[in-house]
């Protein structure tokens, strides 16, 4: 049964890739968002299935076959639906059909073949990410994690042609290589430290531990993993592939770059809880990168001009709080924010992508403007979504978010809830100077086309767009927090799946609705400084550009990370390779060395060879001295 | 007269009266009668191997100097198969030469009669004259093209050293006849058994001058000097036969005169004989680096396939001396089938003997050039011919008695000399001719016979050597 | 009477005077002389050595070495011929085209 | 019941002795030829799968064994025999000659007949040296498989072919006679022991050698067989070998000829010399590490795509040898999964590059580009091998590069540490060539119109791909015959390491230690 | 004493006679006063109770062997040696040649001297043992060269033939030139 949740879109990935360019467009993308739908209809039932059992029994195991098996070490290919992993498998499967179907449409300029080559990708990539969240061990888990990221590849390069593009494929798969590295270490530490790689019997055997005092081996196995997780979930320092990565088709960022791959770090994390939560250390280093992440990648949104750009960073930000919240050891308000997240973030994304795609391709939010009129499902629906993300109270983003603060600042990491509180602010503030410098104004100078060309979304990117917003706004109430006088089902529901549970609440009922209030109003805050700049008085911006021409290209240029990157680690690496390594080492010393026998053979030989004059009277002496040697030897041995 | 001490000569008297016959049927045949004379020096050759299969393992002797045991018995079989191939490959080299045949097959089977001679013989003096038999012989035969001024100048420098060379032998053979009053090699050894004279320097002078005389025959370094120039300069036919057949016969009396008479000494000779190996495997294969021209290229590994049959002697254990026969029979085999080839490839103005001259042989003779490849790779010591189990064999003997530098020594050598027979695998197979193809002559069916017989021979032995390695463990386990 | 040593000491100088000459001499002739009397010298040995021995080998010995003497002799010379008509030279030096 | 094992070697080899026989002066019989030689090695294919299907996975010992008295004299037999080990190789040998020979069906044209008897004769001496239980034999094959590859280098590779043949041959000749004295010298003990010289595998296993005498020995075969891997620093025949090779030279070079070296550690080295393996292991594995990264990096920078895959495997093959060195069970199956699974991508790799060089006839990857639009099906081969290659879980590289570095840091993490940054650097070489060569827009107009793969070229690639996939998701088909044959090696290992710590305390402190460590 | 003075003289006059072959130009001259070294080396045989040897010596040696050369030296007609310019390029080309052999014959004399010294069972006087008698017969010569020495002698049969076949192949005058 649970099989079947990958197996649908890996059947649709097979049909796509065999025959795809073979059939219509209506079937290959009609196959492939079958298979999704099918998908989550199986999912759906699973977890139907999963509620209906006790609470301390919700686990479903499927073990298919053992893959590896060596010795001691013997790994079976099992999937496990437990309340986490349902979670994310109706995350993915829901919003996985969602934009399968926005793509449809999305993509039908593309040819045939390409056609089905994207969503032969698409599919891949759903079925790689089910078995990344129902894997039940680490390295099946690493299956998916793999194989998301090949998908990643894939379709941010999917326009091969443009070299930008498969330089961010290449860039993300790198990246997120590095990422792995560390995730494999951690996991042969945890393997040969306690013999197993099942996320359960791993947890059953953390659990008597006492916490690490210092920084031992859980420590350093769980930094391991969380630097995994950084890479795939783009965080510092390896985030710097995510924002690159929307060179691929819109719906792809909606869906891997926003809303299921990039989440995966911390659903990892979640699904590590345990031996995360007995090594503090590293979880106070993962509540400081989150935040650290949070702060700068909102930052650097805020001057982007690319619409695609300032949604990347800001998912980077957004993930940034899934993390603080899973350093404070809020697993559940961790989760919470992801799954809220998947809702608004596709929706802008796709949103953004129903504006590009009326305006041809056009990302540039600078030659967009006044679109509201002539695109207003996508504008409202946008709206919807960046007043979520913002915050504004009771829409989803809201009580996820606020959870987190709360979490944070009841940990007492004021600075952190600080941090997180600016953090929100920027996130409004560039959130709807993106939405005014897109949807309201004046359409400006070098806008493509013409107001009469523009089409607002086709019906089933239409469709998904309304659904996604009806989405953002309602998603949320599934964890209305206690203070609230909600029951926090999502919370409850994925307890058991964390092992522990820190039970903050009730009885701080009055702190959180505090936060709640602070962070309400700094969202409002942030919307109408949004508000005041660019729709009022968009020549501030400028200004302050100008004046602080510094500071605002230190963040247009992304604080010119990739730059250090460049300098610091590949050209060196490079002129390393190239220069000493290659036509160093190998030319100059190995092969010279070779070659250098051969020569020193060579040349002994003609050297030797002048002793051969051809005059019978030096060979007669050679003979001689010969004799006399041997003679001498002898006699006076 | 017919006594059972005449049996050990019967071989060698089949092939002096093979020769005498040659001899007399050139002088009694007409200006332009064709006769083949050839024809009878492989009789001689097949009675003197017939005559060794039925002495084989009777361990006669004659005149008491003479003696038939397996060890003189197996050398003298691999002189049999040599002569029968160098007669082989020579009719043709005879024809387009236009060389004195009765002169040509009566010298060459005196100079075999000589090695048999030599191969078995028990007694110094009796070395000393097959030494200077053969010796005489292969000198006419280097020099047997007249006009050829290279030709006569090899003749003369191997001529020249080799006489230099045997006075020193002979200034040996004198004081170790002085010492022991008898120049028999049992005797000897007997006295020097008996006698502690390891502190008289004069037997150690003997000793010294013995070893410079067989050091000489099998060009070990520093003594090699005349071997390239010889090689080179005669006719490759007979390069090919004194490569092959005065260096076993030099090599059986050098095995018998140390490991037997000499064996007391062998503390005083082993080191000299270690340095003397290898040096000429280093020489030899260094050396044959730089040339390019393929007689002299194979004279140079031809010097250092003498170090590896030395550091055979330097083991002295039973598998080395065994080894050492067995190398000799594989070394014959394919170092004559190689100079066959040469051979065949001269034409009568134009040896075709330059390196170059080889391009793009696979495209015009494409057999020879892959029989040749065969014995280059053989020479090179590479499975699974038979210079592979002859190197596997010495060496392994070296290790045995614990000479790991030398196995060592001759191991790298042994790849250094695969870098110069690869060049002419290079030059046959994969170099494209510029320029005109050489002159070549028709080759004669009687060579590729005998070519293909040495193949088969390579590969037979190469695969499945246990028989004659067999025989080789027989042959030395009669004496020593 | 006569120790043996001074026999073998006159055969040694000669032996070597022979093998001096080899090096010295620049005419073939004269070298091939000089290995003559090598192997007189290394008869005088044998001949010594017989007679301190008090057999009469050292003196058959002899004989063959002569006539060992006589055949290098007679092909020696024949090559000198032969190199002569050549290159008119029996300069042992002239004959150097084999080399290297 | 029929000698399979012998089967398998004569049956390549009786083929090229019968295609002697066919007369092919102007090329008349070509195609006949090509086809009788595929339906050879597809026969010998067959065979080894027989070998497998009758293979009992449960047991350590060497099966199908077949003794001959060969050479009584010195107790050389001709024994052979396989166990997991060798029996997966085998047919990954027999597997990827009809492959080779496919690749080669249109790109040689001149002298196919003698082409094709030099393959034949290579798989005959491949497969002997992996089914070789007696030294002697062994060596035998070992070196009787250098001269038909050097003439397949020589004759039908590229410009500096000649270079790279005398290269190849020459290098890895040094390093395999002083192997042959060092196995002369196990002959000699084995008779100092019993009176007998023997070359019998198993019996010089049970030699009782002095722990100097090991590290001598030692040292020797795992010159000889460094030089084969290739090991840092003895590599650098390997570029120049793989780039100017014909495709089939390079398919199999890469694919069969690598793991010699390798298997020759696991066969020969590690358990005959216990002790000073112990010793040794932790250098070899340095230059393992080293070898990785400097592969890796130096692959990175190759303007040339042969020449990149070539170094690459210098990066693999550095995986495989940390495995052994790790000598427990999970690095050693590891290490043989790996020498597996590069044989499969990177014998594609070499396939597929030699297709692209076939069409343009260069081989820099600045000459290519955009060839995804053009060549669809060809890339998309290429990118299931690339991603095998360098280790997607689910594709044949991960389960290897997993085991091995499992093993290696149960062993010693820090190797894993560095060599963990390998599966980075792989990514990014692979990565980039991939994208240079098919990603980007068409700018060479000579790329235009390259024809897409062939159905011949199907049959090559497919099995390729196909292999890939099925040894990712079932590995277990692999592991489980092997896993017999690795744990008595591990046991081998440890067992003696065991006793001689016991019997001989006067080892360098080092070693001590690390005998300790491997016995606790 | 009379022996010891005959010793001398005669070892005196084989040694000058031997050095001054070997310091001749003209090979004529060599040819002489090589027969002369070797009439003193009969001198020694006798002395030695050889006179069958002496005999051979002075008919064989001097009398066939030494008229032979002449023979040659006439037939080539070059009494003196080349002394032309050669080329002077190549160090062991040089008079050095020369040089260095004379000094390697100096050392090999020395080597054989302080052998033959340090030997002790030489110092014995040449005499000691034997009857004269028996040594000096031709008949015992002629017993050991049929009995002991028979197969040696047949060789030398072999070993003339050989020879001869050789010098005429060598020698003679090429067919029609």
């Amino acid at each position: 049964m649970l099989a079947l949740i990958p197996l649908f879109p890996l059947l649709g990935f097979l049909f796509n890739a065999s025959f795809g360019r073979r059939v219509p467009k209506t079937v290959s993308g009609g196959v492939a968002s079958l298979v999704m739908l099918a998908s989550f209809a199986v999912a759906a039932m699973s977890v139907w299935q999963l509620a209906g059992l006790p609470v301390e029994e919700r686990v479903i195991d499927q073990t298919l076959y053992t893959w590896i098996a060596s010795g001691d070490f013997v790994l079976d290919l099992t999937l496990r639906l437990d309340p986490l992993s349902a979670v994310m498998i109706l995350v993915i499967t829901g919003i996985g059909s969602l934009i399968h179907i926005y793509s449809t449409a999305y993509m039908h300029d593309e040819p045939d073949s390409e056609y089905a080559r994207y969503f032969s990708y698409l599919n891949l990539f759903a079925a790689f990410m089910l078995v990344l969240v129902l894997g039940a061990s680490f390295l099946v888990l690493f299956v998916g994690w793999e194989g998301v990221g090949l998908c990643s590849y894939l379709l941010i390069g999917f326009w091969f042609k443009k070299k930008s593009a498969s330089d961010a494929g290449k860039k993300a798969f790198v990246v997120n290589r590095i990422g792995d590295y560390a995730f494999i270490l951690g996991t042969l530490l945890l393997f040969t430290h306690f013999g197993t790689l099942d996320f359960r019997q791993l947890a059953d055997a953390v659990a008597p531990l006492p916490p690490e005092a210092t920084f031992g081996t859980l420590s350093i196995a769980t930094l391991l993993l969380f630097i995994g997780a950084t890479g795939k979930s783009a965080q510092i320092p390896l985030y710097v592939w995510l924002p690159d990565a929307m060179e691929g088709p819109t719906p792809v960022s909606a869906l891997i770059h926003a809303a299921t791959m990039v989440t995966a770090g911390v659903y990892m994390i979640g699904r590590t809880a345990v031996v995360f939560t007995h090594a503090p250390d590293t979880m106070l280093i993962v509540a400081i990168i989150g935040a650290l992440t949070a702060l700068m990648a909102g930052t650097i949104g805020l001057v982007q001009n690319d619409i695609k750009r300032v949604l990347a960073y800001s998912t980077v930000s957004q993930l940034g709080f899934m993390f603080l919240a899973m350093g404070m050891g809020a697993f559940g308000a961790g989760i919470f924010h992801l799954y809220t997240h998947a809702f608004f973030k596709a929706l802008l994304f796709l949103g953004s992508g129903a504006v590009i795609h009326a305006l041809h391709g056009e990302q540039d939010i600078r030659n967009m403007g006044g679109l509201k009129k002539q695109l207003p499902v996508t504008y409202w629906t946008f709206l919807i979504g960046s007043l979520a993300i913002a915050g504004v109270p009771f829409l989803s983003g809201f009580f996820s978010k606020d959870e987190i603060l709360f979490e944070t600042f009841a940990h007492g990491h004021w600075i952190l809830w600080g941090i997180g509180a600016l953090t929100s602010l920027l996130t409004a503030t560039y959130m709807f100077r993106l939405v005014f410098l897109t949807f309201h104004g004046e359409r400006r100078e070098g806008a493509i086309a013409s107001g009469s060309h523009l089409h607002d979304a086709p019906p089933a990117m239409a469709f998904v767009l309304i659904v996604l917003a009806i989405g953002s706004v309602l998603a949320g109430y599934v964890g209305v927090p206690h203070a609230l006088g909600g029951s926090n089902l999502l919370g409850a529901w994925l307890e058991p799946a964390f092992g522990i549970m820190p039970a903050a609440g009730e009885e701080e009922a009055g702190l959180e609705l505090m936060l709640m209030a602070v962070s309400s109003t700094i969202a409002l805050v942030g919307i109408g400084l949004a508000a005041f700049i660019w729709l009022k008085r968009r020549e501030i911006a400028d200004s302050m550009a100008r004046s602080f021409s510094g500071l605002y290209n230190l963040l247009l240029n992304k604080y010119y990370v990739d730059e250090i990157y460049d300098a610091a680690i590949v050209r060196p690496t490079v002129v390393l390779s190239t220069d000493v390594l290659w036509r160093g080492f190998d030319v100059r010393v190995v092969d010279a060395a070779v070659n250098g026998a051969g020569t020193i053979v060579g040349a002994s030989a003609s050297m030797l060879r002048r002793l051969q004059t051809g005059s019978v009277r030096a060979y007669a002496s050679s003979l001689f001295v010969g004799v006399v040697l041997i003679l001498g030897y002898y006699l006076w041995r | 007269m017919f006594n059972s001490s005449f049996d050990a000569v019967v071989p060698m008297l089949c092939v002096t009266l093979a020769a005498l016959a040659a001899m007399g049927a050139e002088a009694f045949r007409a200006r332009d009668e064709k006769m083949p004379i050839g024809g009878l020096g492989i009789i001689g050759l097949v009675g003197a191997g017939v005559a060794c299969a039925l002495l084989w393992n009777r361990n006669t002797s004659s005149f008491g100097v003479i003696v038939a045991d397996n060890f003189g018995l197996f050398v003298t079989m691999v002189l049999v198969i040599v002569g029968i191939l160098t007669i082989m490959f020579s009719s043709q080299v005879l024809e387009v030469d236009n060389l004195p045949r009765g002169e040509y097959y009566a010298l060459l089977l005196f100079g075999i009669a000589g090695m048999m001679m030599m191969a078995t013989a028990n007694d110094l003096l009796v070395v000393f004259i097959s030494l200077e038999i053969l010796s005489l012989a292969v000198y006419v035969l280097t020099g047997i093209r007249r006009d050829d001024p290279r030709s006569t100048e090899a003749a003369f420098k191997y001529f020249l050293l080799g006489a230099f060379s045997s006075a020193f032998f002979l200034y040996g053979i004198a004081f170790t006849y002085g010492l022991t009053g008898s120049t028999r090699l049992d005797r000897i050894g007997a006295f020097l058994a008996a006698q502690s004279m390891s502190d008289n320097p004069l037997i150690l002078v003997a000793l010294g001058l013995l070893l410079v005389g067989f050091a000489f025959k099998i060009s070990a370094v520093p003594f090699h000097m005349w071997t390239p120039d010889a090689y080179e300069g005669a006719p490759a036919i007979v390069t090919g036969f004194m490569s092959t057949g005065v260096k076993a016969a030099a090599f059986a009396a050098f095995a018998r005169v140390f490991l037997s008479a000499f064996e007391p000494f062998s503390q005083q000779w082993v080191p000299v004989i270690w340095v003397l190996a290898a040096a000429t495997m280093i020489l030899g294969t260094v050396v044959g680096v730089a040339q390019s021209n393929l007689k002299r290229m194979l004279a140079y590994s031809s010097i250092a396939h003498g170090g590896y049959l030395l550091v055979g002697l330097v083991a002295a254990n039973q598998i080395g001396k065994a080894a050492i026969l067995f190398y000799l029979l594989a070394y014959a085999i394919t170092n004559l089938a190689a100079f066959g080839v040469i051979a065949m490839l001269a034409s009568s103005n134009d040896e075709n003997e330059e390196l170059r001259d080889y391009k793009g042989l696979w495209h015009t003779h494409p057999a020879l050039a892959a029989m040749m490849t065969v014995c280059l790779l053989s020479l090179g010591g590479l499975p699974p011919t038979v210079g592979f189990v002859g190197k596997w064999y010495i060496f392994s003997a070296a290790v045995s008695s614990g000479y790991y530098g030398l196995a060592v020594i001759g191991m790298l050598t042994s790849v250094v000399s695969v870098f110069f027979y690869l060049r002419v695998v290079v030059m046959m197979y994969m170099s494209e001719r510029e320029g005109p193809e050489p002159v070549r002559p028709r080759i004669a069916r009687m060579g590729m016979v005998a070519l293909t017989l040495s193949v088969i021979l390579i590969f037979y032995l190469g695969i499945l050597p246990t028989r004659v390695l067999d025989y080789a463990a027989e042959s030395i386990a009669t004496i020593f | 009477m006569i120790p043996l040593d001074h026999y073998l000491i006159v055969s040694a100088i000669l032996f070597a005077i022979g093998t001096a000459g080899v090096f010295l001499r620049k005419n073939l002739i004269t070298i091939l002389l000089s290995i003559e009397i090598m192997l007189n010298a290394v008869n005088l040995t044998f001949v010594a050595f017989g007679r301190s021995l008090g057999t009469v080998d050292g003196q058959i010995i002899t004989f063959f070495v002569m006539t060992v003497a006589a055949a290098e002799a007679a092909v020696g010379l024949a090559i000198i011929i032969a190199l002569y008509r050549h290159r008119e030279s029996l300069n042992p030096d002239t004959f150097s085209s084999l080399k290297w | 019941m029929m000698p399979l094992l012998t089967l398998s070697w004569l049956v390549p080899l009786a083929g090229g002795l019968l295609l002697m026989l066919i007369g092919n002066g102007d090329g008349r019989r070509n195609g006949l030829i090509r086809w009788l030689t595929l339906a050879i090695s597809l026969v010998a294919f067959v065979v080894t799968l027989a070998l497998w299907a009758g293979f009992d996975s449960a047991s350590a010992e060497f099966q199908f064994v077949e003794r001959q008295p060969w050479i009584p004299a010195f107790g050389i037999d001709y024994y052979v025999g396989i166990d997991g080990i060798s029996l997966l190789l085998v047919v990954l040998t027999s597997f990827l000659t009809p492959i080779a020979l496919l690749s080669s069906w249109g790109s040689i044209d001149k002298k196919v007949k003698e082409f094709s008897i030099f393959m034949l004769a290579l798989e005959a001496a491949m497969i002997g040296v992996f089914i070789s239980l007696d030294l002697f034999l062994f060596y035998v094959f070992w070196d009787a498989m250098l001269i038909p590859m050097y003439f397949l280098i020589g004759i039908w590779g590229y410009d500096q072919r000649i270079y790279a043949a005398i290269k190849f041959m020459l290098y890895t000749m040094a390093g395999s006679v002083l192997m042959l004295v060092a196995i002369l010298g196990l002959a000699y003990l084995h008779s100092a022991a019993t009176g007998s010289y023997s070359f019998d595998l198993l019996k010089l296993y049970a030699l009782d050698i002095a722990p100097q005498t090991q590290m001598w020995f030692f040292l020797a075969f795992a010159i000889a067989f460094a030089i084969k891997v290739p090991l840092f620093p003895f590599h650098t025949w390997l570029p120049d070998a793989h780039v100017q090779a014909p495709t089939a030279g390079s398919v199999i070079l890469a694919g069969v000829l690598l793991k010699m070296g390798t298997y020759g550690l696991v066969r020969f080295a590690f358990p005959l010399f216990p002790i000073a393996a112990a010793y040794f292991a932790p250098w070899l594995a340095l230059l393992a590490v080293i070898g990785i990264l400097y592969g890796a990096l130096v692959a990175m920078v190759q303007p040339d795509m042969k020449k990149l895959v070539a170094y690459s495997s210098v990066s693999h093959l550095g995986f495989v040898v940390l495995g052994i060195c790790a000598m427990n069970v999970q690095g050693l199956q590891g290490a043989v999964y790996q020498m597996l699974a590069h044989g499969v991508s990177t014998g594609g790799l070499f396939l597929m590059v030699g297709m692209l060089s076939d069409r343009r006839h260069t081989r820099l990857i600045s000459e290519f580009g955009g060839l995804k639009a053009v060549m669809p099906r060809l890339t998309a081969a290429f990118m299931i091998i690339t991603l095998a290659s360098i280790g997607l879980p689910g594709l044949n590289g991960f389960v290897g590069e997993f085991l091995i570095l499992l093993g290696a840091f149960r062993w010693d993490p820090r190797y894993v540490v560095a060599a963990g940054l390998g599966v980075i650097l792989s990514a990014v070489y692979m990565l980039w060539m991939f994208q240079r060569v098919f990603y980007g827009p068409v700018t060479n107009d000579e790329n235009a119109s390259l024809p897409d793969l062939q159905p011949r070229e199907w049959a090559a690639v497919l099995p390729l791909c196909a292999m890939a996939i099925v040894m990712g998701v079932f590995p277990t088909l692999f592991l489980k015959p092997m896993e017999p044959a690795v744990q008595k090696l591990v046991q081998r290992a440890q067992s003696v390491q065991t006793l001689q710590v016991k019997a001989a305390p006067k080892l360098p402190a080092k070693v001590h230690i690390k005998l300790v460590k491997a016995v606790d | 004493m009379p022996d010891t003075l005959i010793f001398y003289a005669l070892s005196g006059l084989a040694i000058l006679a031997s050095a001054l072959v070997i310091g001749q130009r003209n090979p004529m001259y060599s040819v002489m006063l090589l027969i002369a070294s070797f009439g003193a080396l009969a001198g020694l045989y006798i002395q030695l109770d050889a006179p069958f040897v002496a005999v051979a010596q002075i008919v064989i040696y001097a009398g066939a062997i030494m008229v032979l050369f002449l023979f040659v030296v006439m037939l080539l007609n070059a009494p003196q040696e080349d002394a032309a310019e050669w080329d002077r390029t190549h160090p062991l080309r040089q008079g050095g040649v020369g040089r260095f052999g004379a000094m390697l014959a100096l050392l090999l004399v020395v080597q054989l001297a302080w052998a033959l010294m340090r030997a002790n069972d030489v110092s014995d006087a040449v005499s000691s043992r034997g009857d004269v008698a028996t040594v000096s017969s031709v008949r015992e010569v002629g017993r050991g060269l049929f009995t002991d020495y028979m197969f040696a002698f047949e060789a030398t049969s072999i070993l003339i033939l050989v020879a001869m076949v050789g010098a005429v192949v060598l020698a003679r005058q090429e067919r029609g030139q």
